[in-house]
């Protein structure tokens, strides 16, 4: 019972960015539960495309959902019982095509759950498409000669929406990866993590990223400032300069929670009957 | 003859003249009398014309119509829209500061608000003064009941009632029955009482007329109720939210109208793969599209019946009044928290904004029935193979339990499958569980009959339609069959209560005939049929009408 | 005997086996072959097992067998999923550097390919080079079809290829008949193909599979085809997009499987409230929910009949393969133009991504059909009330026309009216144009017969099921009818052809018999049905199997 | 033909700030007309509530769409007839709530199309429930004790989102949104303008933006970084400070349509065919 593992196979492409933020969740949710989180009450959340394949590889309560709506649902669950904790693994594709519309109210929100953003910049199970994150110019199955939108920067997106926690891993630095996820899941509020996650297959970007990638201080969290020019810095298209990544920004709100209604109170019908007399 | 009343209040949007209209069932309902109230209003939120009927009845009624024995008037158009409807020896009440008009009862509404502070929107409260006191009612009742429905400004709006009530003639006098009075209940509002009463924890909503009167009613009592309520983004969100609040163990339902319903589908057919409980309230308005979205209509039951991909029941009920909205309700929340199935309660406009009197005796019959859960033994499986194809539940949160719920066809641990084997084992339970569902349509009564129950010709219809279809099978003492539950559908109960029954005609509000087509499927074929589709509800005097001419016509 | 071979090709995902079987397809098309290809594949990238299954023979096939012939094996999963269904005289083939075998004929492709410097992608070429030579194809002909379906490393490939060829030992000689290759076309390819031939302006989709490859090829193909493809952020802003498109006067299509469809559904409406015409794809997958994505079923057709809320009419075309797809997008575009109207193309994963040959001479029964525009005289009214119900169309940019649509109820200049009277009016309109579109039917082949038309014995099927059960209802000498259509029903033309059947056996890839409970709409009852909801299509062997026990058990 | 009122009885509540909008754009369009832009090539988009009445009192094309789609349909109409001028009207709980979707990935693709939102800060037409720029705090139908939601910054949102044109107008300066209507007409590519719109019948805020609102210079109007200041000066709240009005953003960019498919192109099919052999 305590194995974080299934039965099912894994059917991920050899090299998959994937498989780091596998790795990386399962050492967070290890010691979160080594520190006194009671293992059934962690749930994960996940929709349809490669990245969504993670619910079957983790012995925990999960809720497979569909296309785009992870967050929509992890929602549900938190509101419905807010002693768990909830996490949305949702892809580019999901969380910014399909269902942006979750990502940006769920943020206003603050709802207490953590998102975390498996990006690797295109639709992938449906072999490579592009999405909201695909560079300019980027040739896939239905754009042959290149599309011509820009990508949204995620991270300003979720600013602009007023999440509470913002943050940016990769794949491949496992350490790093599982800090930020154990500091999204203790943030009380809404907690997006965005990953870069090369895609062996379609989009193999281990070479650019870690040739840009750096790693952040932490100072400075509830800077709305500083967190501007931070997410600011790459522009999440092909260019040049470097990614940073850890968290961009962290401030306390309230949260967004269902009040707890006690057990057995007894509903009073004739009274409220009579009022309709 | 039974006292049968019927009275007519309209005025702009803004005028309150809905407000005044309940004010005026209360003390019809204080009275003893059986209640009903039709609201007509436009999509608008100044101006135009709206209107509520009350009908105030020594027998039970459950329709308005279409003649009237009192109009009151707040402005003009009132009287032009429905004077023709006036009974012979009808009375008209009028605002003459605004309408000029040679008979009725005129009273100078404005002059009066003017004369002690009011503001114009008190008028409704003169007026409706002024309409009591002709028929007789004592000022105490009047004052109890003002008292009770006014919140704001109470001083002032007496002192207006009591100057129109003083200075109005007593014309007639209504008799009080020897009744205590009822609960006056919208359908929505009974939705809402029924679904909390069989264990409701939250209901999620995004706004959507006539739904959004249960949305209104729930938040404002969610304390009262002990729930949850919340309004999210947009009907996605919602439907997507509630599944997975009952995935987490909690009682959930939405509520929508056929616009809101149509992006709830994908997550419908999530409900019906995942096995996850779901209860959604689909009130009916005339369509397609936005259609005219302040009247009602019968047309989205195909839609009901088949929406959502891929192969699964749903239940599908319609009941036809408050009653009927608050039992099935309640009913279905249970149902589907047994199967582990969504569920579709199919209401309109005309039951969710309808008041109807309450039934209390229905409040026992109604509890809130715990679904299978898991006994704690063994491995905690979520899609268990059992037998009846249901299994057992268990949440996340609980001790020895891994929950995994999943929209893609899965084992019973709720992996991924796609092995043939594996797919077809699953499709097999859930097959069961088809069959289940249909065995428990058999148990309960999913038809109900009225009127005469000998009688060889017999009209067939669902939902508000059966309100004013009922008093005309009573009149041509025929035969009503309506069938409550549609799917799983009732063959078995439907065609034993078929039998002897030489002429059948069904009645619907819609232009395709929907629920006939269904029917049709089950060998079942009407001889006639009267749709109604311009907007508005049937009528008894009208359906009788149309009703005679085809019982004539052969 | 015919010659009807049977070669089944398998591996893991990107190890090339569709391309492969492709190949093979081609060479035997060459050859004056008729051809059919059904693909297997899992929702993964890398890994798994995918197979391709050609179909090669001497007469007309449409579908794949259960037996093989040739078993051609890139890794060992094949050999173990498939060697049961080999034939006794089979033959296997395999990569002898990741197989081990005792029997068949093993090629060191592995060694082969590290020798010539290539690449382990490239077993695929080497497998078929191995296998064609076996069956004595002329080097020439492998070269010319390798020359035109490769275009990476073409030299490479061909020096491998070269190599195998020359160590493999010809064991029989496939023959070569004398008749012209034919165009291969999967059914995505056909709809694409048939939509553009009809006038198609823009293709506006969201990748979902089964649907996805008519968007690549109408991306790929967007300057041959003289078209705009976009791919916009979700289902919803898709059909929305696309019905506007239609609106401002050009042809315009939309594709994707169920729940994408769900998503749609709101549109669907609205589509059918403002009359605008547009053309959906819906290509059906095992459901419900995510289902099992990469494989087919017959499991929304109760969905596509009754989407949408409110009454309204579409058209609902089922074609069965390639040939009636490419004909009826094409016919269903103009029809969806001539009826103003939304119209679903259902089809499915069968359909979509099975390979079948090409009838030309469709080519030039299908052409662009011009709606009923706008005359030029008086005011023009969008919504204009005549008698067959259609509005002649004009669109924004032109003299003279203000063209206004619209989703609420309008009157004839597309201006929103909640009357009562107003609303039938215009109720009236559309329910005439349905009765438009019943007759419409009755005019066209909206039922197809295969098989012996006189037998007394018949099964009724209809999409992808219709190719499999044509080769077994020639077979056993039995009818088969085929309803193409089925909203608006042809009633009377089944009817017609149910004449003289004494016997009627429904076949249908779902669960719960879908098109069994439409016909039993219509008074038609099947004496049994075959159903198959594992994910897996049905095989002519198995049914021929199923119905001669269905025959000899009464 | 030439005049742009329909024979549609205006049903607003009499004082309501879209009566401003209607007026200020038929001059707009009057003078666009004047200028020698075709009547007939206009076309209005809207949705349901109380805006979207607005299609009905225009004698111009119109698409009156579905709630919350606005947006998707007049992008529709400019990728098929891109000599088209097409404004979609849309209230804040079509664009911010229900259709938010549509919004981000317009403003991102930059389709050259103009979209006014005519915020009054709540649903109105379903008689006054919380949207996502209604003030914290709002207690409306659904939300008795007050919604604890903060609202979104409109402006922020379409810049974060590439909007290539973004303005703030006010209803009741008529001559001002008129100007700001003909500039987001005129400019190529999507031109964002939200305008303050006052509902007299839920939420009178004559007073609250006559005190507040002031006209902004147009100067520097490419600069992001100007751009992001002046849209966060007010947070669309219920604060104190000052509000401006006018162009806060405008920057020209490829806009998003499709090709001109020459009309009578003739198609070889043949030739398609033979590669399928
Ligand atoms: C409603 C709906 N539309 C489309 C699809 C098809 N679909 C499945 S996965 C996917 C793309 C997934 O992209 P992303 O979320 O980025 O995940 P990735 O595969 O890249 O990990 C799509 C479009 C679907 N399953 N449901
Ligand atoms: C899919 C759908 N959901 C809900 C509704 C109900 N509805 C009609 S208007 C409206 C709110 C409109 O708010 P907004 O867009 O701000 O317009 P306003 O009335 O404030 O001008 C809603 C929720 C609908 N018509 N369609
Ligand atoms: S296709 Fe890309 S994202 Fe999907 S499993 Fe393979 S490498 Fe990972
Ligand atoms: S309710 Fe508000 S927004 Fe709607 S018309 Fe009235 S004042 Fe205007
Ligand atoms: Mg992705
Ligand atoms: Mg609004």
């Amino acid at each position: 019972m305590d194995n974080l593992d299934t039965s099912a196979e894994n059917t991920w492409c050899p090299g998959c960015g994937n498989f780091g933020i596998l790795v990386a969740f399962k050492k967070a949710i290890e010691s979160l539960i080594a520190h006194g989180f009671p293992k059934q009450e962690f749930v994960v959340v996940s929709g349809i495309g490669c990245n969504g394949k993670i619910a079957d590889y983790l012995n925990l309560n999960s809720f497979l959902s569909l296309h785009g709506r992870p967050i929509a649902s992890a929602q549900g669950i938190k509101i419905a019982n807010k002693k768990l904790k909830v996490i949305a693994f949702i892809g580019d594709g999901g969380c910014y095509n399909e269902g942006i519309s979750h990502l940006i109210h769920s943020a206003k929100r603050n709802t207490d759950i953590t998102v975390l953003v498996h990006n690797n910049r295109r639709f992938a199970l449906t072999v490579n498409q592009f999405t909201a994150t695909s560079p300019k110019g980027f040739k896939g199955s239905s754009t042959p000669e290149g599309s011509i939108e820009e990508p949204l920067n995620p991270l300003k997106l979720a600013f602009s929406s007023n999440s509470t926690f913002i943050a940016r891993g990769y794949s491949a630095k496992i350490e790093h990866l599982k800090n930020l996820i154990i500091k999204g899941i203790k943030h009380r509020g809404f907690s997006f993590i965005e990953i870069l996650q090369p895609c062996i297959s379609f989009f193999n970007t281990y070479q650019y990223y870690n040739e840009r990638v750096y790693e952040m201080s932490d100072d400075f969290l509830d800077s709305k400032k500083m967190a501007q020019k931070k997410i600011e810095e790459w522009d999440c298209n092909e260019t040049n300069g470097k990614i940073p990544i850890g968290v961009f920004y962290r401030v306390n709100k309230p949260i967004y929670e269902g009040s707890s209604n006690p057990k057995d109170k007894c509903i009073d019908f004739e009274a409220i009957l009579k009022k309709h007399i | 003859m039974k006292k049968d009343y019927s009275i007519l209040i309209g005025g702009e949007a803004g005028q309150g003249s809905r407000k005044a209209g309940l004010i005026i069932a209360k003390v019809f309902n204080d009275l003893g009398y059986r209640i009903f109230i039709y609201d007509d209003y436009q999509s608008l939120v100044r101006g135009g014309h709206s209107f509520s009927q009350i009908r105030a009845s020594e027998d039970n009624v459950f329709s308005h119509r279409k003649k009237i024995d009192f109009l009151l008037a707040l402005d003009d158009k009132t009287i032009k829209k429905h004077r023709n409807n006036l009974t012979s020896k009808g009375i008209i009440i009028y605002n003459s500061d605004k309408v000029q008009l040679k008979e009725g009862i005129g009273i100078p509404i404005e002059t009066i608000c003017r004369e002690l502070k009011g503001i114009s929107l008190m008028a409704n409260t003169a007026l409706l003064a002024g309409f009591l006191k002709t028929i007789g009612i004592d000022w105490k009742v009047l004052e109890k009941i003002l008292r009770r429905e006014i919140d704001k400004e109470i001083v002032l709006n007496l002192k207006i009632a009591r100057k129109v009530y003083q200075e109005t003639n007593e014309l007639i006098k209504i008799k009080r029955i020897n009744r205590k009075p009822l609960p006056l209940l919208t359908g929505n509002e009974a939705v809402s009482l029924g679904a909390v009463r069989a264990g409701l924890n939250i209901y999620v909503s995004y706004p959507m007329t006539p739904a959004t009167g249960i949305l209104n009613y729930l938040a404002k009592h969610k304390r009262d109720f002990n729930i949850n309520v919340f309004q999210l983004e947009n009907e996605i969100s919602v439907i997507n939210a509630a599944i997975a609040g009952a995935y987490t163990g909690k009682r959930t339902m939405v509520g929508t109208s056929g616009g809101g319903f149509a992006l709830m589908t994908e997550a419908l057919s999530l409900a019906g793969q995942a096995e996850v409980p779901i209860l959604i309230v689909e009130s009916q308005r005339t369509g397609p599209a936005s259609g005219v979205p302040t009247y009602s209509g019968q047309s989205d039951l195909w839609f009901a019946l088949g929406a959502g991909h891929g192969d699964f029941l749903r239940f599908v009920f319609a009941p036809s009044d408050a009653n009927e909205s608050f039992y099935w309700a309640g009913e279905l929340l249970n149902l589907s928290w047994k199967y582990q199935t969504p569920s579709i309660l199919l209401i309109d406009k005309q039951i969710s904004e309808s008041t109807f009197q309450f039934n209390e005796k229905l409040l026992n019959k109604l509890k809130c029935k715990k679904a299978l859960l898991w006994n704690k033994k063994g491995k905690y499986q979520r899609y268990k193979i059992t037998k009846k194809g249901i299994s057992p539940l268990g949440f996340p949160g609980e001790k020895n339990i891994i929950s995994k719920v999943n929209s893609y066809e899965h084992n019973e641990d709720g992996i991924t499958v796609e092995d043939e084997n594996l797919v077809k084992k699953m499709q097999l339970k859930r097959l069961r569980k088809f069959q289940s569902m249909k065995n428990e349509i058999d148990k309960m009564e999913a038809v109900k009959i009225y009127g005469n129950k000998k009688s060889k010709s017999a009209i067939i219809c669902w939902g508000s339609t059966v309100g004013p279809a009922r008093e005309t099978a009573e009149k041509l003492k025929i035969k009503l069959i309506q069938p409550i539950v549609i799917q799983p559908f009732p063959e078995n109960q439907l065609k034993r209560n078929l039998k002897g029954v030489e002429k059948l005609i069904s009645i619907e509000a819609n232009s395709l005939g929907q629920l006939e087509k269904v029917l049709n499927c089950y060998g079942i074929k009407p001889d006639n049929r009267i749709l109604r589709y311009d907007s508005r509800p049937f009528l008894p005097e009208e359906l009788t009408e149309s009703l005679k001419n085809i019982f004539s016509s052969k």
